[in-house]
């Protein structure tokens, strides 16, 4: 055996979907390999779930000497192992640096972890989350025990509600009243289930959670099922999540064969089995009934409420939903009481709230933050600011139900009334950071058109409302709109919203609005001057050659319309009845003299 | 009873009722395309939206129940905006060929595009467009036609049990259609018509052997004369021949009617139907005879065999197809008449 | 379902995962997991099996964008089309596939080389845009590497 | 029927014999439908595997002409595990230890042998219909039409009786009326022995009223029923017929005999249409349909209905023909509408006394008994208790019939009805679109015979019994149980030729249309 000359004694490779497509897998074999081959032994390889600085994967960690590797790759392993753990001198260019001033800095000192507080993702990226004696190691468990040993169901219900958790799946309901109102339902049989159709574009802190951690939701839904009176559970997962599912399979066949599930849970004499149903491709079906007609084998469409799932859920029966990130929060809810909660965040949204921040941005991944960190903190301290230059035009949240915030709203404190009162929502916690280069007619036209393909169809407001706003969208972007059909866009907004069957069709023109609220300008601005003013919409677009000009006749061969006149050596000109905006003259100007406005 | 207000009203109501069926009974004609008291409630077409005064919240009639001190306005201007902007939608993908549609007169789009004085041509855009056709020897699904209520393969699954019908795709795309687009009757259709009988606009359509309009004809309330269900339907007259039927709500039938009650009425106007008596001459073929002839024939008959071999010679069948009334009366016949208890029907057959 | 031996193998996933009609969508998916899409003549069989009606099984594999009842092609390119990814450029990425393999979306090349789908967020907005062939993640493509991703396929 | 149809949905339990319901009654049909999505548990035993199996809880392919054998199995059961209503049995039956006597040896095993089905299927379906707390009976042609039709509907009662099923919402022993009037033709008295009412016309004081009230002397002799009268005419004790809108010489079984008959006497028909049996007449009337005349129709629940003219007569009236033939006898009398009649009638029959066409508009149809104007009518009889005091379990053994021990036609045929198609087509063949889809006569049979016989589908087939000989096309059909066939009756040539008229119940005087012996092989 060879003398490990580092302090390292666990290295932690994250595997999380991003750093795996980075080949976390192969840096993980590789460290195994290595590691052996150098005959050390007593340095263990973590595969962990995702870090949450996504763009800087695939990263791994040593530990306790706590070093911050980034963008690694394959290949750099050997010089790690040899480097670093062999020779006690850690591989400096692969270590993540501080932006300003190059420094290295570990994980917590990284500008990207400074302002978060992690409870949801308390172990993600910390233990393996194959391995349920890392989960057990880390206080796993410890609530399953003491809220079934220690507590009635009742306490159970009374400490989520005095915690004033809110359901972190969209409309922020109190999740202890869910839990009140379904542990209060008459019925002898009842379910919980585990809303894991994360269907917003743009969020993935529940496929984080459940390839992290997904014994904590597991957890969670057995303390549900205590607390609620519930012996079956379901977990519908995306079936677009192939890695969360397969460590949710080894999660619950590790609980079970534990004992954490099946019957008489710790001798507690409460008998709880989970089942994972999949997803097939439906947004809608992250709405609640649309869900349970899903897990019921049916087409996910919404249905009628009342009667609340609460009352009249999955197979007739009083069901418990709530969403991954919400299932997260319970068990150190358990743990830590109710006031420990309510201590973090704001008064009317406690607690801590992940995002998935993403788009125009330095820092691309899962933050968890406190409730009521405006909008600001979260995108110029943990996430740098805008790259390359530009600057912030607006930020996204709340997916296709939410809306586009400006720059005069930075300052905003993210909770769920504020984002509420300037016509955005939480939603599941998408945060795509818009940049100066964004059109916004273009943006609302791509959410709707998200939401035309993913409405269920079975109001008229929404099947048909949506495609008629989309079209009007496309007319303005492609330069035939009319001020007839701003007008339209606001009736066709208005009543889509009031008219339509389920939150979903309700809150879809709320991208549409935000942006017309915001940035009318934009809208008028294809309309009246045929002006795309990000530059972003090809059909709008100018093209004209300046005076830097050589004429040199390369661009006139390249154009495949002909659209190019001009003699050798005098400037060009381009005919803008035949342009096509294609851009190839652009292209194959030597010295710069076409400019797109 | 609770307190409600309709339209400033105040009324009395059974608690559990939804705001349709309040309305319904104060006399308030509500629009609605995707409702049938007869099927789980949808909520779909959003048409019956009311509005409640407190709120200004907008709440579908049909599936809200009403609750104590409730204020509901039923046609407030934003209700009838709407409901016009709504079927200005739904315009925009329907083909409007109200001139030549078979619902035309007997149409609830084409009512309520009247009632909220619509803009028809208001929004533009692409229309839906279907790969499969459906259609049968007795009726067709236009596609062009269909505003996705639904009631077709709602009545098919749960009232008539055949599921047919596959709501089908989803957004815009949303489709009637058969799996695949089969041929009807491999996706399970008996031809009983319901779907054609609840559909409240041109999409399903009888394939018609007599032309008619929704105002050239009378519609009497009559028993099915098929089997033993007694199903009570509308038999559709125009010149004095029957050319539709439509199911009635008899108590025995819900509204539902069978492939012969819907379309086997040919027989009415047949060619074939017999007009005038017949009697077998020596020639051993049967001649048309005068009514007097026949009747006097049958007297003269009936009356020789009774007197030569008595009227137990004689054997009436009466016939399980007949009124009662004619029932009654050959009874009698047979019983005071001719004198004898010789009588029977086909009950056993 | 081309032959008896394909009818018998779905036969044994419906018979694994038919739990009741609750379990028709699991089973669905298993089945396109294993026999690559749910043809025609499959969901029949799948009806009659669960006794659930033909109509039901169709609804709901229209109804589901994963389904799908085409033969899919050797190799499948999935772009993602999620915000992040559109911010950063995914549908110029679309696009560009669709011009060069000269097919819409959901469908698939004549020669059975290429199906060409998107979907919407596959969770690696850090990698935005991103796209996904036989279940690898690409990130940051852009049309060069675009170039380069499909030579590697072709 | 004891209960009204829209009450199936009611029942817990549905057990559906000798009905294929979805084809014959369809809107019933789909109520059976309805509460088998609703959850309600459905049995079937049938020797056709009908369309209603496909959805049973517990579907019995039971043999053509074991219907009594099986119920005698379940009430061995019923007994046996003590699933009987003791309360029920104890205050409104008798003779149920004689029963219990006589069913002791129909042990699952035994029952299954005769029924053909297995014995877990027979002990799951008696648990389940007289475990539930109401169970409702739906039976038809396949239950009465058989040569031990009586005792078949025993076997049902009994089963009924034991479990108390009677009497209340769900509940019920219900036969299924074939034809649109049936119910009101039996209620008026177009029957061999009764009245109205069904007084009988050996009782005196029944007899005496109608004298009264019509004037004359009657007779007190009951008649030959309509299965008699055919043997009769071809005795020369029947001289004459008179036939209203019927077609015996397709529906009637036999048809051969029954053509014969016709040949011999002299045959008046009032009918709409030429029928084969009209061919045979000597006098035939055009008569008005449906849609041409007002009147009453009585449906298979007991409910009253109106009938309405909407369109002028072709012919004439029944009605109207009859009245001019009692006047040309000698019997002056005069009707100026069809409700005089109706209410002459009710004036001389208990049950439909409070019905009038006024009340008939008004409450949308009445269910007799209705004795006076202010009774709302009776949707379910027998509620408390059964209407004639104690009701009698009948203990009557199980006997093959004859037909189906003939070595020399080994196969076992049954008839159907196809939804599309009424009766003997008279009026639903004038439908281009059901003729065109339901053309020609065909014989089902199971495919493993088809392999047997060397019979592919779509071949012709000749089918022979004791009777005669048809020719028609082969279906193979899963729905065929091995060893029988089933043919639909609608069509002239067909089923009729081959069944048996000599064989009769011996109380309904029932042919055994639904069971025959014969030989089949491919031409």
């Amino acid at each position: 055996m060879r003398d490990v000359k580092s302090g390292c004694t666990r290295v932690l490779v994250c595997a999380g979907t991003c750093c795996v497509s980075g080949k976390a897998f192969v840096i993980i074999e590789n460290f195994e390999k290595e590691l052996a081959a150098a005959g050390i032994l007593d340095i263990k390889v973590v595969k962990t779930g995702c870090f949450g600085l996504c763009s800087e994967g695939p990263i791994v960690l040593t530990q306790p000497d706590d070093y911050f590797y980034a963008k690694v790759s394959p290949q750099d392993v050997k010089e790690i192992v040899e480097e670093h753990f062999m020779q006690g001198r850690p591989v400096q260019r692969l270590l993540y640096k501080d932006a300003s001033n190059g420094e290295a800095l570990s994980l917590l000192e990284a500008d990207f972890y400074k302002k978060q507080h992690k409870v949801a993702l308390a172990r993600c990226g910390v233990i393996d989350p194959e391995k349920i004696d890392d989960f057990i190691e880390q206080d796993g468990f410890k609530a399953l025990e003491k809220a079934l040993l220690t507590m009635t169901p009742g306490q159970v219900v009374e400490e989520i509600k005095n915690s004033g958790l809110r359901g972190r799946g969209g409309a922020g309901f109190p999740s202890g009243k869910k839990w009140e109102f379904t542990k209060n339902a008459a019925g002898e049989k009842k379910y919980v289930v585990c809303n894991g159709d994360e269907g917003d574009p743009g969020a993935f802190m529940d496929e984080s959670i459940l390839e992290g951690d997904p014994l904590s939701v597991v957890e969670a839904m057995a303390i549900a099922g205590y607390a609620i009176g519930a012996n079956e559970g379901y977990i519908y997962v995306r079936a677009e999540y192939p890695l969360a599912i397969h460590r949710l399979k080894i999660a619950l066949a590790q609980a079970k064969e534990r004992g954490f599930l099946g019957k008489n849970i710790l001798n507690s004499g409460f008998d709880f089995e989970l089942s994972i149903r999949y997803g097939a491709g439906a947004f809608v079906c992250g709405e609640e009934t649309a869900l349970i007609s899903s897990i019921e084998g049916r087409k996910g469409t919404p249905q009628l409420r009342p009667p609340y799932p609460a009352v009249k859920g999955l197979f007739g029966c009083p069901t418990l939903i709530n969403n991954v990130e919400t299932y997260a929060n319970i068990g150190k809810i358990i743990m830590m009481g109710a006031e420990w909660f309510k201590a973090m965040g704001t008064a009317g949204s406690p607690g801590t709230k992940v995002f998935a921040l993403a788009g125009n941005v330095k820092n691309i991944g899962l933050v968890e933050v406190p409730m009521g960190i405006t909008l600001r903190e979260i995108v110029y301290d943990i996430g740098q600011g805008i790259p390359d230059g530009r600057s912030f035009k607006a930020a996204q949240t709340g997916g296709p139900s939410g809306g586009c915030i400006p720059i005069e709203y930075i300052d905003t404190p993210i909770d769920y009334e504020s984002l509420g009162e300037i016509g955005s929502m939480m939603g599941s916690g998408g945060l795509i950071v818009m940049d100066d280069s964004k059109c916004m007619v273009g943006i609302a036209k791509f959410f709707m058109q998200f939401m035309v393909e993913e409405s269920c169809g079975k109001c008229a407001p929404c099947r048909l409302g949506l495609v008629r706003i989309y079209e009007a969208l496309a007319r303005i972007t492609d330069g035939n709109g009319t001020m007839e059909d701003l007008q339209e866009l606001e009736e066709l907004a208005e009543m889509v919203s009031s008219l339509s069957f389920c939150a979903l069709g309700q809150s879809a023109p709320n991208p549409l609005k935000t942006t017309l609220r915001y940035f009318k300008d934009e809208y008028l601005a294809h309309i009246n001057e045929k002006r795309c003013p990000a530059g972003e919409c090809e059909k709008l677009l100018n093209y004209e050659i300046t005076s830097l000009c050589i004429g040199c006749r390369k661009c006139l061969k390249a154009c495949p319309a002909a659209a190019i006149i001009g003699k050798v050596k005098e400037q060009h000109v381009i005919d803008k009845t035949k342009c096509i905006k294609c851009g190839a003259c652009i292209e194959s100007c030597a010295v710069k003299a076409i400019i797109r406005a | 009873m609770i307190n409600i207000y309709i339209n400033g009203q105040q009324r009395s109501i059974l608690p559990g009722k939804t705001i349709l069926e309040a309305c319904k009974e104060s006399g308030i004609h509500i629009p609605t395309f995707c409702y049938d008291e007869r099927l789980k409630p949808e909520g779909s077409c959003r048409i019956c939206v009311v509005e409640l005064e407190d709120s200004h919240k907008l709440l579908p009639a049909c599936t809200t129940e009403i609750a104590p001190e409730m204020r509901i306005a039923t046609h407030s201007p934003l209700v009838m905006r709407m409901r016009k902007h709504l079927l200005e939608i739904m315009l925009s993908n329907h083909d409007i060929s109200c001139l030549k549609c078979e619902r035309a007169g007997n149409c609830l789009l084409q009512d309520y595009a009247y009632e909220y004085d619509v803009d028809i041509e208001k929004y533009r855009g692409r229309t839906r467009e279907s790969a499969y056709l459906a259609e049968n020897k007795f009726f067709e699904l236009d596609q062009s036609k269909c505003i996705s209520c639904g009631k077709c393969a709602r009545i098919c699954s749960q009232l008539q049990g055949n599921n047919v019908w596959a709501i089908s795709n989803r957004g815009f795309e949303t489709e009637v259609s058969t799996p695949f687009g089969i041929d009807m009757e491999e996706a399970g259709c008996v031809h009983c018509g319901n779907c054609v009988s609840i559909c409240p606009v041109g999409a399903l359509k009888p394939k018609k052997e007599h032309k008619f309009r929704a105002w050239e004809i009378n519609e009497i309330q009559t028993t099915c004369s098929y089997c033993g269900v007694g199903c009570q339907m509308y038999l559709q007259v125009k010149d004095d021949k029957v050319v539709g039927v439509k199911p009635a709500y008899g108590k025995s039938n819900e509204g539902l009617l069978c492939v012969k009650g819907k379309f086997a009425f040919d027989f009415i106007n047949h060619p074939q139907r017999l007009t005038t008596p017949l009697l077998r001459l020596a020639d051993g073929e049967l001649h048309s005879v005068s009514w007097e002839e026949a009747l006097q024939l049958i007297a003269d008959k009936t009356q020789e065999i009774k007197n030569t071999y008595g009227a137990d010679a004689i054997m009436g069948l009466s016939s399980a197809r007949v009124t009662n009334e004619e029932n009654y009366l050959f009874m009698k016949y047979m019983r005071a008449v001719i004198g004898t208890n010789n009588l029977d029907h086909c009950a056993r057959l | 379902m081309k032959n008896e031996q394909e009818k018998q193998k779905i036969l044994e996933i419906i018979q694994e995962y038919n739990n009741g009609p609750s379990s028709l969508i699991q089973v669905l998916n298993m089945i396109q997991d294993e026999h690559g899409y749910l043809p025609q003549n499959v969901q029949k069989l799948v009806a009659e099996e669960m006794g659930i009606p033909f109509s039901r099984v169709y609804e709901v594999t229209s109804f589901y964008s994963r389904f799908t009842t085409e033969e899919k092609g050797e190799c499948t390119i999935n772009v993602c089309l999620g915000t992040a990814c559109y911010v950063k450029g995914a549908q110029k990425n679309l696009d560009e596939l669709k011009s060069r393999l000269g097919i819409e979306e959901g469908h698939t090349t004549e020669d059975k080389a290429f199906t060409l789908t998107s979907s919407r967020c596959i969770g690696a907005c850090a990698l935005a845009p991103a796209i996904v062939v036989n279940k690898e993640v690409h990130g940051m493509v852009n049309l060069e590497k675009l170039a380069h991703i499909l030579e590697i396929y072709e | 029927m004891t209960n009204p149809l829209t009450d199936v949905k009611n029942a817990d339990v549905i057990f559906v014999t000798g009905s294929n319901t979805t084809e014959a009654h369809p809107v019933l049909g789909s109520y059976v439908r309805q509460a088998k999505e609703k959850g309600k548990k459905l049995i079937v035993a049938d020797p056709i595997k009908i369309p209603l199996a496909e959805i049973a809880d517990v579907f019995l392919q039971i043999k053509p002409g074991t219907s009594l054998a099986l119920s005698h199995g379940m009430l061995h059961i019923i007994f046996a595990e003590g699933l009987d209503d003791k309360a029920y049995i104890e205050q409104n039956t008798q003779g149920v230890e004689e029963l219990k006597e006589l069913v002791k040896k129909y042990t699952p095993e035994y029952t299954a042998e005769i029924c053909g089905v297995e014995k877990a299927d027979i002990i799951k379906a008696a648990r389940m219909y007289a475990g539930a707390s109401v169970s409702s009976i739906l039976y038809c042609m396949g239950i009465t039409q058989q040569v031990n039709g009586v005792n078949n509907v025993y076997g049902l009662s009994n089963l009924a009786l034991a479990s108390g099923n009677l009497g209340k919402p769900g509940s019920g022993v219900n036969p299924l009326r074939g034809q649109n009037n049936v119910q009101g033709a039996c209620d008026m008295g177009a029957l061999p022995d009764v009245f109205t009412a069904y007084r009988k016309v050996t009782d005196h004081n029944a007899r005496k009223s109608f004298e009264d009230a019509w004037g004359v002397k009657l007779s007190g002799e009951t008649g030959l029923t309509a299965t008699e009268a055919i043997p009769a005419a071809l005795e020369d004790k029947i001289k004459m017929f008179h036939i209203i809108g019927e077609n015996p010489a397709v529906s009637d079984a036999d048809s051969n005999h029954v053509k014969k008959a016709l040949k011999k006497a002299f045959v008046v028909v009032q009918d709409i249409f030429l029928t084969e049996t009209a061919e045979f007449a000597d006098v035939v009337l055009p008569a008005a349909c449906f849609a041409e005349k007002d009147g009453t129709f009585t449906n298979s629940e007991r409910r009253v209905q109106r009938v309405r003219q909407a369109v002028a007569a072709k012919g004439q009236t029944d009605w109207q023909i009859i009245m001019q033939l009692m006047n040309l006898l000698g019997y002056k009398c005069h009707y100026d509408q069809a409700e005089d009649i109706f209410t002459e009638m009710r004036a001389l029959t208990p049950s439909y006394a409070g019905i009038t066409y006024g009340r008939i508009e008004e409450n949308n149809g009445l269910c007799w008994p209705c004795p006076n104007e202010d009774h709302p009518g009776t949707p379910i009889l027998h509620i408390e208790k059964p209407l004639k005091g104690k009701a009698e379990f009948k203990a009557v053994e199980w006997q093959p019939a004859q037909e189906s021990l003939k070595t020399e036609y080994p196969v076992l045929l049954t008839t159907n009805r196809i939804q599309h198609h009424y009766h003997t087509r008279t009026m639903t063949a004038k439908t281009k679109a059901i003729d065109e889809y339901y053309p020609d006569c065909y014989v089902q049979i199971n495919p493993a015979d088809a392999a047997t016989w060397n019979i592919a589908n779509g071949e012709f087939v000749e089918i022979v019994s004791a009777r005669g000989t048809v020719k028609v096309k082969a279906q193979i059909a899963d729905s065929i149980k091995k060893g029988t066939a089933s043919m639909p009756f609608h069509w002239p040539d067909g089923a009729n030729v081959l069944t048996c008229a000599a064989e009769l119940d011996p109380i309904s005087k029932v042919p055994g249309l639904k069971l025959v012996g014969v030989s089949l092989r491919k031409i």
